[in-house]
This record gives structure tokens, sequence and C-alpha cells, in this order.
């Protein structure tokens, strides 16, 4: 299951990792990370952005 | 008609990025201006206040040492020739940099409509994208209005080369602070009334004591919860009446009691770009868009916090977003603020009352820094102080506020912090250089973590 | 015979915060100290110099403005006597805290045998782990040993209460430039004799232009590759000949020529810790055992760098592990230094050849700062700069080193960026405020991005 969508100022991904989620439209709140104390890196945005790809669309 | 990709119309901190950055893009750009290049900022706000300043400090900071001897005299007209051509220096920096990059200024002032904008004196060019850097003018008081004499705003101010003996400062806000701590260390009788019941009424109440009690023992006469009630203009003064003070003579009165978005008589509302109710441009705050395609607005026409620097990556999002960069974004989470008084006063992120209302089970630990060699015993300030606001159960930073010397320098790794998601550790384990006031950083972040090495702990915070 | 769980030897940065530090985890503490609580840096090195340090850069800054006029003077025995007064507040500061956690301080000169420390004059205490924070004292050249008159290192030179008219230094190291930079700002004749080709021979080289220039400009006369040839002492100054130079008379002359460790006739050989060639301890750099059991060594006296913050941390991670923590290391990437000059000079991390030598596919970005308005236009610095070093591929940052008013707290910044693993892009999209010397972390990594929003982008640089 995905996780739970955490409050914006909790999420901790430095701005060139959210940058980079903007890009590849992913949305942080639903990351898991797995830094440090669960900060978000580069890695868990490109695996989200891959599962994205992957996971069956919703209907519309 | 000269067609540009992008017209950026203002030249100020919310404008001139936004030209540069869509330069370095490869648009054809051209900058509408009607008064300075630089903005509020560089001729009438950020850059004269801080030349200002800079002397005034080193004046008091000489004068608490007792063993200096003799006695320094600033020569007023000198300083204040002095500070405008700080301001020219700086102006000239910008034209240079536009110079430098293709940008096409034109000199006037500018309305809009769709796909055109006309430049008073100046013509007419088309653009396909738009940036409105249009900023802010100061607000007036009915019966207070500037008249480059005796009444001044921000700007006319400038334009005093006679030191005046007695100053009327109206408006306790920053602008009014930073005037009043600068001149009354060039020796002017400074008074201060502000409506509400206190100095600094927007930041935090430990803030708004340590200012005032520091202007109070330079001579700066306070009054809250008070207005002007009338003016007498004479030859060369004025003769005020202030509610509870009763009337004095002033050579100078100063009005900072706010700004106001210089909005109106642009063509706006016929582009179609949304006001909200105080004049501001109403943006997406992420994506700079004002609703209308390829109008964008950046800086402090897009409303408070009106600071230069947030207006810096404003403009650079909207120069980005103008040449097709859909990833970019203003997503700061750290915006710092810095009073230039002495101490200086800086604060970024969350207070814990905003955090907490933000639903983050959020702790502050505060620090006095009077232990700090560099702030103590070197320095001098005993009343100095530093605070953290961190999420308990992550850790994470996310908020400070400093009132210390150099506050204004040590912010920004504070703002790092947030914007990095560093913890109490992270910062508590990143070794500060010894003795220097960026120690507080480490040793609050110690403190909240139970460990510091210079303070004694005891239950509920820290003494030493 | 008292025991203790832990006794700690020095009453420096490497000693008291691991007395505090093992306190606050239960144990039961001693610290041996012979001389005052605070060590080197407190008394004679970090503290006095940069108290003296103050009102000389306060002149200074005020003299380089046309507008000011006067003339203020500084009462050399009273500066004096307030430094020795900064000095004894700092080291009654850390006495207080000692005492907070009831550390039991006893004084005297330890002699250490397994499992007892012998203290002249007090007697013996037994432990069961150790801390070994014996720090370093100044070297001496053969005739020229102090005497405390004429002839001084950087402890008997605080006793000075007449200003010198002439004052030699002889080494051109950090020590050495900083007292120049403050003996010449209060009227002091200053001669520098150092032997290598620059001052700072061990930082860049960039760093050591910088510094020669202003101290030529104030008045500073510099003789590198020279060294002092004889010494006649006469009644109240000694007449001295300089390579190249000739003889000169001087009132005063300080030696800084560099540091010995504190480690004979202290028993280590029998304790079986073993030392290095130039007489530091032995220590693993991450735990700060010394090998044997239960004996941990931190600060100066583990050898270079020698510096008071890196030895605040090696004191914790030693208390932390005495207390059995074994996660407790000292990894910090990042140990920024300070040279207090005018501009401050100051470096973190990597040089461009360090990274090099590493391996990395490492990049530098030199940025002058005389464009930002708070460096030039305002603090009137025109040869200020910085420099980042970051790797390629990642743009993570690597080294930061600049030259600016306030280095010294900017460079904590740099110093946290690396250790959190900070990228240029992270750097860029902070917002710092403006106007501060802050800005050169965003705007040296934005040029190196190559979108500068204030820097004219040419190849293969910036220019504005
Ligand atoms: C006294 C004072 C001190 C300050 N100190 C600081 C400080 O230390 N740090 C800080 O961060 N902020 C400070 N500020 C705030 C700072 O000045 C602003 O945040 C900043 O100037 C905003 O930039 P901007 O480009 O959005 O607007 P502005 O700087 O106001 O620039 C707008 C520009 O647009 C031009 N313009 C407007 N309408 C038209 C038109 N129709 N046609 C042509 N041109 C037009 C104006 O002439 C102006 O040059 C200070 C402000 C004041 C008043
Ligand atoms: C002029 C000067 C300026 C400096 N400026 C700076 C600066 O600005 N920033 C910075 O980071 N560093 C600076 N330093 C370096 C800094 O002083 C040292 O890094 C720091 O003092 C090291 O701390 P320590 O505890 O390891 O050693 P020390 O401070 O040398 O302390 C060792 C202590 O152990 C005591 N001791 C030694 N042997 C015995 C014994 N057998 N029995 C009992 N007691 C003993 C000594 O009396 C001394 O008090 C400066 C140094 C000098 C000389």
């Amino acid at each position: 299951p995905p996780p739970q969508a955490a409050p914006a100022i909790l999420v901790r991904a430095p701005p060139r990792v959210r940058r980079l989620a903007r890009q590849l439209g992913v949305d942080l709140a639903r990351v898991r990370g797995t830094g440090p104390r669960g900060a978000i890196t580069e890695d868990d945005v490109r695996r989200a952005a891959a599962m994205l790809a992957t996971a069956p669309k919703p209907e519309a | 008609m000269e067609r540009f990709d992008l017209v950026v119309v203002g030249g100020g901190p919310g404008g001139y990025p936004a030209a540069v950055r869509a330069a370095q893009e490869g648009l054809n750009v051209a900058l509408v201006e009607m008064d300075s290049l630089g903005g509020e900022c560089t001729n009438y706000g950020c850059i004269p206040t801080k030349a200002l300043l800079h002397p005034a400090g080193l004046v008091a900071s000489l004068a608490r040492l007792k063993f200096v001897k003799g006695s320094v005299d600033v020569d007023f007209k000198g300083l204040m020739e002095w500070v405008d051509s700080v301001v020219k220096g700086v102006s000239n920096g910008v034209s240079t940099l536009l110079k430098g990059y293709g940008v096409e200024v034109v000199k006037g002032r500018a309305k809009i409509r769709p796909g055109v904008v006309e430049v008073d004196g100046s013509g007419s060019i088309g653009y396909s994208k738009l940036v409105l850097a249009l900023g802010t003018s100061p607000a007036s008081i009915p019966g207070l209005e500037p008249d480059g004499e005796v009444v001044h705003n921000n700007r006319t101010i400038l334009g005093l080369r006679r030191k005046p003996g007695r100053m009327l400062i109206v408006g306790g806000g920053y602008i009014g602070v930073e005037y009043a701590t600068a001149m009354a260390r060039l020796g002017v009788e400074v008074t201060i009334v502000e409506l509400l019941d206190r100095l600094l009424p927007n930041m935090q109440r430990d803030f708004s004591r340590v200012v005032e009690r520091r202007l109070r023992a330079e001579g700066v006469k306070i009054h809250t919860k008070s207005k002007v009630e009338a003016v007498e203009r004479r030859e060369r003064y004025a003769v005020v009446e202030v509610s509870g003070v009763g009337k004095m003579e002033y050579d100078a009165i100063l009005v900072a009691v706010g700004r106001r978005p210089n909005t109106g008589d642009v063509g706006l509302e016929k582009l179609g770009v949304k006001l909200d109710k105080a004049g501001y441009i109403q943006v997406d705050g992420a994506t700079l868009e004002t609703g209308v395609p390829g109008v964008y607005a950046s800086g402090d026409v897009t409303g408070p916090p009106l600071l230069a620097h947030r207006a810096f990556l404003q403009a650079v999002v909207a120069a980005e977003r103008a040449a097709g960069d859909s990833s970019a974004a203003f997503d700061a989470k750290a915006v710092p603020a810095v009073v230039y008084t002495d101490p200086e006063l800086a604060t970024v992120g969350l207070t814990l009352e905003e955090a907490r209302a933000a639903g983050v089970d959020a702790a502050e630990t505060r620090l006095p820094l009077a232990s700090l060699p560099r702030v103590g015993a070197i320095e001098g300030c005993r009343e100095c102080f530093a605070k953290v606001v961190y999420d308990r159960s992550s850790r994470a930073i996310l908020g400070f506020h400093v009132a210390a010397p150099h506050a204004s320098e040590i912010i920004a790794e504070a703002a790092l912090a947030i914007e990095m998601g560093a913890t109490l550790e992270d910062l508590a384990l990143t070794i500060h250089p010894h003795p220097s006031v960026s120690e507080a950083l480490k040793e609050v972040a110690e403190l909240a973590l139970e460990r510091p090495i210079h303070y004694i702990l005891r239950r509920g915070g820290a003494r030493r």
C-alpha cells in the first residue's frame, strides 16, 4: 500500500531532489524516504517514477 | 514595432534577474524601467539602508569599548553622498549586467495591452511572454505626505544633506527601527511612534523586546500604541502632536507605514490579470503564473513577504517557466528575513506556533548566547539568543531564529539546513569554527539533544 | 586515593568538553590542569587574539571611510587589560561549567602511571579510563628564547602593557599574520620575517596574495625567504639582523614558528602510548583510542590540524567512547579553518588539487566578490573572492574557500553543505539573505552551474 501523505513541511528532500520529482512527475508526499531518518533521496524518486510508469492507471 | 520573446516590466530584484536568466536561455529580452535600475532595493531600500548602518555600527561598537579614546565625527553630508555613490555603483552594476546579456533596456513608464507594452516616451514593443515585476511604493498617511524637505518616505530621505537635530519616525516596522538605529548613532535625537503595542509587531515578541531595550539604551524614544494626531508644517521643521506625548518640533519626519503595490493604471484589469484586495497580483505560488497565458509576475508585486532575495528566486523561476522549463518552481521551504539592527535579528522557517498550527509535533529550544565567546565576551552582547524549532520525531530542523551580531550571515546555514532536511544531529556534528557566532547553530542543536558541551543542563532548559 | 571512572588530563578544548560529556553520561570525572582552565585557546590563543583583532578591525574599517573625521586613539594598556578580562571571563566560564557538572578539578602537573595520575602538589588519583588532552606549547628558536620583556611567544606577549614602537614578528603563519594585522592597526610599525617564499605557506597561494597585499597596504614590512641571523639584547629593546634587511632595533619580538606537543616527561612511554616522530600521540582517527585499553587522546596532542573546534568534537567522541558508546566516532568530512585577517580567510573541505589527488573528477569555480553589494560597495573589498570545488558528475560540494569580511561566519554553511552531501543545485536554490556575504555561496554555485544572475557569463569563467 502507498504510504500516507506527510504534511508538506515534513517532506525531507533537498532542493535538487524536489526538482527531479517535478521533472519525473512524482508526488514527494507519497514517497517513502530511505535516507537518514526518512530523508528522500534521488534514488527514491527515480524508483517511485519507475513504479508510476509500470503501475496500472486508475480508471478516470 | 520591435517584438521580443520576453518583456520584463520593472528593473528591481523581481525583474532584472528574470531578464538575465531568460537571456541565458536564449530568449530575446527587453526590460522596461521608469526609474533607476535595481528597483526599490538598490535605490531606496536594502542598499542605502545597509550602507547607512555600516558606519553607524562601527561607531557604536567602538563607543562600547572603554579603552578607545578620542572621538569620531561622521560628516553627515559626506556620509549621505557616499551612500549615494554606493547606490549608483550597484545600480550601474545592474545596467552593465543587462548590457552584457544583450537585454534591451527601455526607459519609461509601461502600460500593457495584450501582446504590446506601451512605454511613455519610448514607443511600443511587442511581447510573446511577459514578466510583471512592478514592485511597491511607500504608503503614506493623510496629512503626512512627503514633501522632500521635512516629511520623508524611504525615497526622499536619501536626499537629506543636513543632519536633523530631532527626527520623528512614524512606523515601528523594520524600516523604522533600522533608520532609528542608524540615525541615533549618528547623533540624531530619534522618536518612534508605533500604532500597535510593540516595535516589529509582525515579528516574534522576543525580537521586539531586544530591539526596544537596545534602542532605548541608545537614547531613542519609543511610543507604542500611539499615533500622530496633528501636524503643523513650518519653514524648516514641523510641529507634531503625538498621542500621549504632546507637541514637539522635528526637523525631519520619516513615514514608514507600509507599502502599496504598483498595480494601478498599468492596464492589468484589461489584460485579465487578477489582483487581490490589497492590489497585489494573484499568482500561482509555485509557477508564478497569473492565469493569463504567458504572463508571469514576480517579486513584491505578488504580495508579502516583501523581500529582495525572495524576488530574486521568483524572477528566475518566472524566466525559466517563460523559457519553457516546466520543472522550474518556487518551492523554497525556507525564506530568511533579517532586520539589520544591533544585534541583528534573523529568522527562517517556522516558529513553534506555526509548526504546531501546521499539525507538526514540534518543540523549541532556546539558548542564551552571552556565553559564546564571540558574542558575549568579545562583542559584548548580553541579550543575544538563538532558538531552534524542530520536529520531535524526526528531529528535522523546521525553524531557526536568532538575535546576534552577524545574524544576517549565519541565518543562511539554517536556511540550508531546512532545505536539506537536516536534523539536530546533523547540525550538532557539523564542525563550526571557533570562535564564531555560527557556533550558535551547533550549540542550540546540542542543547535540544540534551548534550550541550558549553551549557549546564537543568530540567526544562539551559543555564550557564 | 580517590578513584574516578574517567580522568581527563588537560583543561583546553580537547579536555573540558570530554569531562562535561562524560559527566552527562553519568561517569564520575576528574580533570587535571596545571595552568588556567580553557587551555591555550582560551588563555593564549583563539580568545585573546580575536579580542585584540576586534577593536583593531573597527578602527581600520572606520579609517577607510573618508567622511569619518576626528581620530580615535586606542589606549594600549587599557586594551591589553580588557583582553585579559575577556580571557578571564571565558576561563571562569569553563570553571563554572565543570562545577555545574560535578567534575572534580585538580590543579597541578600530571604524571601518569597505569591506573594512577600523580598530580604535583595535589596527590594521586586513580582512573579506569583516561583522556589525554595535553595540547602543545610554542616552539622556540635558539637565541630567541622568550624573556617576557622584549622577546615573546604567544603567551608572554599578552603581558605587554606599553605599546611597542617597532615590532618584529618571526614566522608568517596564521598567528604571525593575525598579530601583524592587529598591531599594525594599533599603530605599531610591524616587520614579518618568514623563511619560506610567502606568508601563510601552508595555505592556498591566493590567500597568501590577498593577505600580503593588504598587510603591505597597511604599512607592514614583509620579508619572505629571510631569517633572523643575529640578536643582541639591550635594556628595553633588541638589535636584530634579518637576512637581506640588515640590523634594526625592535621593542618587541614575537616568535610564532610552530608548536611542540606537551608529551615529554608525562610517563607516556611507560604507559605504552605511542608517539610519532614529532612527539604527537598516535591515535585511531575515528575512535581516538591510543592502543592502550581505556586510554584516549584528543585535541592538538593528536597532531595537526591544530584547531580548537576540531578538539571540541574529538573530546566529545573520546568521552562517549570512554562511556561505552561504540558508535561514537570522529568522522567529520569538513573541518573549517579560519585566519582572522582582513579580509578574513576561511577554508573547508578539499582544494581542487586535493580532490584530484584523491581520484575525484573535480572542478573548481572562482568568483570575484567585489560585485556582491555587501562585500564590494559597502565593505569596500576589491580583492575578495570565493571558490567552490565540486565533483563533476554528482555536482556534490567538496570544498569551499573564501576571502571576505565575515568569512569566519559564512564558512559554517559550507561545512554543513559538505557534511549533508549538498550539490551545487542545493546551494543555488537555497535563498540567501540580501545583502549579505553569504550570498557568495549561492552565487558561486550558480556560476558553476553556468546560470549566474549577477555575473556575465563568458567562456571559461565569470566577468562582471
Ligand atoms: C527601506 C527599505 C529597506 C529594505 N531593505 C531590505 C533588505 O535589507 N533586504 C531585503 O531582502 N529586502 C529589503 N527591502 C525590500 C526590497 O526592497 C524589495 O523586496 C525588493 O525591492 C522587491 O523587488 P521588486 O523587483 O519586486 O520590486 P521593486 O524593487 O519595487 O522594483 C519595481 C520596479 O518596477 C518599476 N516599475 C513599476 N511600475 C512600472 C511601470 N508601470 N513601468 C515601468 N517601470 C515600473 C519601478 O520603478 C521599480 O524600479 C527593503 C525595502 C525598503 C523600502
Ligand atoms: C595564538 C593562537 C591563536 C589561535 N587561534 C585559534 C583560533 O582562532 N581558532 C582555533 O580553532 N584554534 C586556534 N588556535 C589553536 C587552539 O588554541 C588549539 O587548537 C586548542 O587550544 C587545542 O586544544 P587542546 O585542549 O588540545 O590543547 P591546549 O589548549 O593546548 O590545552 C592543553 C592543556 O593541557 C594542560 N597540560 C598539558 N600537560 C599537562 C600536564 N602534564 N598536567 C596538567 N595539565 C597539562 C595545559 O596547561 C593546557 O591547559 C590558536 C592557537 C594559538 C597559539
